[in-house]
């Protein structure tokens, strides 16, 4: 079945994009992050850079690796470089 | 009061003191961090906004409490976050630690600010009040979602 | 509120706090040393009683709240100590250090209240509550003065 | 003129003499601190270990050598090691 994965963005990723939430549709068979990440970065140039330094973040987990394939109601946050405190 | 959290209500250090009472701690170390409004040139910030990713953002506290208490020998353990906009002079952030010797204590809340600034997903972003006036920019198209 | 005090009134970490207001400096460490319950075998201390040679013990306070600031340039410091008795889980010391950068608050902080246990002329006597009563002594004759 | 020089007593010290200051009378030509704190030692023997490890302040200074002499007036303290904080 078709449906969205989440992505969430915060600070300066969420700047870029004006939107802290997108719904990306993908195809039953899933989509791999890469692939995800390449498709916002085109769709939003200024989130280019953003991701170039963020960390990326899988149902909960830190990812190390890109090989990952997200499949609909998975979620993605794009964490860019922590300043709290 | 909970050791950890994550919150848009102002931050109180008599609050966090009293969080930290233990009879076998006689050693309490606080740090606090404010705003300060000197943040960017030829502006004066008037407040920062923090924003985290909560659930996240709460495991981290999490485990940087555990991992004090544990490393340290910790008694008892503060660690707060404030979110949303805070003002000039406003606390961001409480980090306590009571321990029986004042050693402990000193390295267990300098440790788990050091560890928070680092690996908590927390971020701040800037309000300010421009020196000057600026021109205004036309506004920029919002994207529509992705895919 | 001054930053140095010697007093027999309780010290308060909301006012130490406030006492470290300014805007350029964002990270604040206090210590707080609170009295502790557990000193003597087989019997529970209630109180500490604190006393202090006054004029040496005021002048040595000043020394090392000059010394932290211009060492670590701190923009604020507190170093409040208590005297006459406090009773257990009461606040004996406060140290206090506000710094633009939370490394120098820290190591301020640390600095100063290991040089006041060091050199400030102060001493703690216990006030004990015996775990079984024990027998009594004759009473010693005082000495006069001597010479 | 002779007179007293005055000794102040802390903590263990003042334990051990049982009063908070002593009132000894010196002669005219003053009293060596060497001299003094001996007799301060025999005139209570429970001073004695205090003495061993106090440090001794004259007249608001704190005196490295004992070859200093009092006269009328002037202040001794003997401070007890620090047990502040």
């Amino acid at each position: 079945m078709a449906g969205t994965v989440r992505v969430l963005l915060f600070a300066s990723a969420r700047e870029a994009v004006g939107s802290s939430q997108l719904q990306p549709k993908v195809e039953p068979a899933g989509i791999g992050l890469t692939e995800l990440v390449e498709r916002l970065g085109l769709e939003f140039p200024r989130l280019r850079p953003v991701l170039r330094v963020s960390r990326l973040v899988v149902n909960g987990e830190y990812i190390g690796s890109k090989h990952v394939t997200l499949r609909a109601g998975d979620e993605v946050a794009i964490h860019p470089p922590y300043s709290g405190g | 009061m909970e050791a950890v959290r994550l919150t848009r209500q102002s931050l109180s250090i008599a609050s966090a003191y009293a969080s930290l009472a233990d009879p076998e701690c006689g050693g309490v170390v606080l740090f606090a961090g404010r705003v300060r409004p000197d943040r960017l040139q030829g502006s004066s910030v008037e407040r920062l906004e923090y924003e985290a990713d909560r659930p996240m953002a709460l495991r981290s506290l999490n485990a940087i409490e555990q991992g004090a208490i544990r490393r340290f020998r910790l008694g008892r353990v503060v660690l707060w976050h404030r979110t949303g906009p805070i003002g000039v002079g406003g606390i961001s952030v409480i980090v306590g630690a009571a321990a029986p010797h004042r050693a402990q204590a000193f390295l267990g809340a300098r440790w788990m600010i050091d560890r928070l600034k680092q690996e908590t997903p927390i971020w701040k972003s800037e309000s300010v009040r421009p020196a000057r006036p600026r021109p205004r920019r036309p506004s920029r198209t919002r994207g529509r979602s992705a895919g």
